[in-house]
């Protein structure tokens, strides 16, 4: 079955969330969300879903651009409040948190905050890490999702770091980071033991060649090379009858190239 | 305040309550329910020094900041999506790279839990670990302390926050100033109202005492310093039930906001050139009704 | 927990989720909405070397105490006044003048700052200065630290409560669990729901998913891990809008708690003499019915 | 007009409240309830008042015995929970509360907690003292009542501090304790100057000597002797036909003797 990018990342994020699990999306997600909502309408029912409005399992009637819309109060199971979210984390509550870095390094480290070294006068001002610092640890998985894999973005070591991935040189320190990073190119996933990302598949069409160049760390490659699961027949009917049936995915996800 | 003197006009409490230097908490998320009424009557009324504490609003912040009102913003995101895709807060982001304003960068639950500390009148309030992040470089007031019952378990320190006042756009508000916020859970508004020195709020409509039916009251009026009723007070931005986003006029914003001349030109047209926020709905459009969908 | 396990019979969920030595907080203030029920059939599994933690609901600790069950009693004010004047705790005093059971007394605010903390999961809590008070001297836990703002502001700092198992009764659930308490302000009991590690709720009844209606939900289903339906299950206390405290039958509980011969014939009859809270109902009466005045 | 000794305590109680005044009544305090009803209907209209559940400003269709009785909830401004009254105060919001003492000394420290010098086996538990310890110096002002003056009750010094009064020996602390003492003798003020309690009023057909012998420490008196000022015709109306109707207010207060 044919096929479009956006729809090949949004079953690869979705097929990252397990059922049962309590999972969180925070500021500007719509990616995000709609791939919270397909692992819920497809393997994973029993996900229970936190917007950063803190509604709780939102059934909005029509798909929001925005993870912060209202329309996420249109129907849903309850809500709670922001710091609430935090609050069942730091409890050992919640699971999965996505959380983004427009820089990721090689430990999973995020970089929303500045680029350039004077952080009072930066060269350039990003929005800032929201929750990301602490979420990266309070949360026990954290998967990222990351547009446009360059060398820029994907790089050896940040100049700053929001919200710290899986460095080990602090003492007594729970540790964080992302366990999967996404990108338009490929899935990376992250050992805990090895402290390293290796390449869990590329995406169809897509070469390792490609993938190496553009990134700006080392990461390990298996012997066979794995390339992303497609999305299925039901996934992409889900998606494209129920939960996006205005295509916003092709606005926010850029062109929608069609795979075969 | 007798209850009497809670409601009048938005120009009259600015001048009163948000004198230049104040410390502001802007509430409202992303793009729903700023309190874009308050903040171009800030903007009108030339306030000048003021230190922001914002929520992910950055809308209300960036206005704020093109006009020159800001010396200080404590922050931990500024942008959000629209159909037009991501906005990055273009005033803020220019006045920061140049050094024009203090950009005190923190961590969403730093600023909830200062925020509860202040509306619970303590100092300050432990939070969980979050070392390894550079923030605590650039923030000295934030400070990591060991739990006294388990040497191993370090938090980090925040003192608390209590600006001097609280914007805050609502649904109703009844004369005694009790106010109705119509979400299903909007409990930490009620926490950052008790944070704050002085409330303001502007609402959609203000009934008479007891009538705001079963709505549960989200603000009790011993808490209010004022109310001012003002229709479409967080247009463009969207208020839950009521009106929509209007993300034709946030595109305009946001191409005007790309350079210095392009803001001030908006700021010229929009909000000196209008006398008050009616003025504003008048040139704009009145947003479009809220839609429950099908 | 599957939504449908949620609903299940009270003695099965107290033999589940309040095993000996369990740190229990009990809900319900004064003589208004205990969770009679619960307690009562904690009593009949014959739990031992429980630890309470309540607020000002004397009633319930009294009988938990009498019975044998606690080892150690967190509070703050054990008593309450019916029409027959003011009720002292017998059963409570007499097993604290023997030395039979720890009395941990705090102060009220402790004891909440202490549960926000466990319902946030920060191990500690500061509260304002109470030094000149003994209760500093006996609980060695509360200790004295300076503010690291202001050396000369003292604080008190207070380690989080999470106790093991929340007891509440409240008016409704639905299928899922999510709980309304109908109450105009019941947000400290979601704050405790949050701090215990598992939270137990008796409602006076269970309807469909999507039938709570225009009622705010007070505890959402994802922090609930039971619900038992008990009709009456707070009697004989109070529960606001559905009946009265049973002022009379506390009478009998209270001549009866005078002495240890007393209590235990009290148990005998009303608590092991019952097999259920149904079958308690029927021989106290049912409470009169709530009468909201003229 | 004749009015009975529990309208004299309401009354005497009621005209220590100030218009405006936040004020908060505690467990077990329906006196200090009729008191306060009694101060807003009459020279206090705009008085807030507090309880213990939360409630604002209450106005139940029948009045309760209990300062808990969720009747308090049938008719109220709004409401706010518990420790919320604590942050309020805490800020300096908060005005004046009701507190009282099994035993007071002459300090105005307030013993709520054990009688006995062995507090994990007291000879008496008395019930605790609810949020007396931080409430007396976060209020601005603290009323109590006492019925029963005695000597055991009004002591030179307590066995047992619950809550702190006006003593001085912590640097750098706040200091609290009560300015009103009303008992069913007479009515002590404390003065934060010199320290001490002085008698401020004694209750029609009570005597001097009575009051002295009857208390633990020693107060100051001044030269010309007050009588407690009865309550006015208003208030006896007031109480009687909408306050207290169903006259609560004997039973709680013991013999109901009638003052000329």
């Amino acid at each position: 079955m044919r096929y479009s990018f956006p729809e090949l990342i949004i079953s690869t994020l979705s097929s990252q969330l397990r059922d049962g699990e309590r999972v969180f999306t925070g500021v500007a997600s719509p990616v995000q969300m709609m791939a919270t909502f397909l692992a819920k309408a497809t393997h994973a029912p029993n996900l229970l879903y936190f917007t950063i409005l803190g509604t709780v399992d939102p059934q909005p009637f029509r798909l929001p651009y925005s993870t912060g819309s209202p329309h996420l109060f249109d129907r849903c199971a309850n809500a709670i409040t922001f710091p609430e979210i935090f609050d069942l984390a730091n409890r050992g509550r919640m699971d999965v948190a996505f959380l983004g870095g427009v820089q990721i390094d090689k430990f999973g480290s995020l970089n929303m905050s500045v680029i350039g070294n004077d952080f009072s006068r930066p060269k350039v001002r990003l929005p800032g890490g929201a929750g990301g610092p602490l979420m990266i640890r309070s949360f026990k998985r954290v998967i990222s999702w990351r547009s446009r894999h360059s060398q820029r973005c994907l790089v050896e070591q940040l100049p700053f770091t929001t919200s710290p991935g899986w460095i080990s040189d602090l003492k007594g320190q729970r540790h964080g980071g992302p366990d999967v990073l996404v990108t338009d190119l490929c899935v990376f996933k992250f050992s805990r033991t090895t402290k390293h990302f290796h390449l869990e598949s590329i995406h169809p069409e897509i070469d390792l060649d490609t993938v190496k160049s553009q990134t700006g760390f080392l990461f390990r490659t298996p012997r066979r090379q794995a390339i992303t699961r497609e999305p299925s027949e039901n996934e992409l009917e889900i998606l494209r009858r129920y939960i996006d049936p205005n295509n916003i995915r092709d606005d926010l996800l850029g062109s929608p190239k069609v795979i075969q | 305040m007798p209850d009497s003197g809670k409601e009048t006009s938005l120009n009259q409490v600015i001048q009163q309550l948000v004198p230049d230097g104040s410390q502001v908490y802007c509430e409202g998320i992303l793009a729903n329910r700023l309190p874009m009424a308050a903040v171009h009557e800030i903007i009108r009324a030339r306030r000048r020094g003021l230190r922001l504490v914002s929520a992910p609003n950055g809308l209300a912040i960036d206005q704020l900041i093109g006009a020159g009102c800001v010396e200080e913003v404590e922050f931990y995101f500024l942008g959000f999506m629209t159909n037009k895709g991501f906005q990055a807060m273009r005033r803020f982001r220019s006045a920061v790279e140049a050094g024009r304003i203090r950009a005190k960068e923190s961590m969403g639950y730093a600023v909830c839990m200062a925020l509860r500390a202040g509306a619970y009148g303590i100092p300050f309030i432990p939070i969980p670990d979050f070392r390894g992040s550079d923030l605590l470089n650039v923030r000295d007031d934030y400070r990591i302390m060991s739990s006294p019952y388990n040497p191993d378990e370090m938090t980090v320190i925040v003192p608390a926050l209590q600006p001097d006042v609280l914007l805050l756009h609502a649904h109703t508000a009844d004369e005694h100033g009790n106010v109705v916020l119509d979400e299903p859970w909007p409990m930490f508004t009620l926490t950052t109202a008790q944070a704050c020195q002085r409330v303001l709020v502007t609402v959609e409509e203000v009934v008479e005492a007891g009538k705001l039916g079963s709505s549960r009251i989200t603000i009790p009026h011993f808490l209010v310093d004022a109310v001012v009723k003002v229709p479409f007070g967080a247009a463009p931005t969207a208020l839950n039930k009521r009106y929509e986003v209007d993300d034709n006029h946030i595109a305009v914003y946001q191409e005007s906001a790309k350079t210095a001349e392009g803001f001030a030109q908006y700021l010229d047209e929009y909000i000196f050139g209008c006398t008050d926020h009616e003025a504003f709905i008048d040139k704009i459009g009145q947003p479009r009704e809220w839609i429950r969908g099908s």
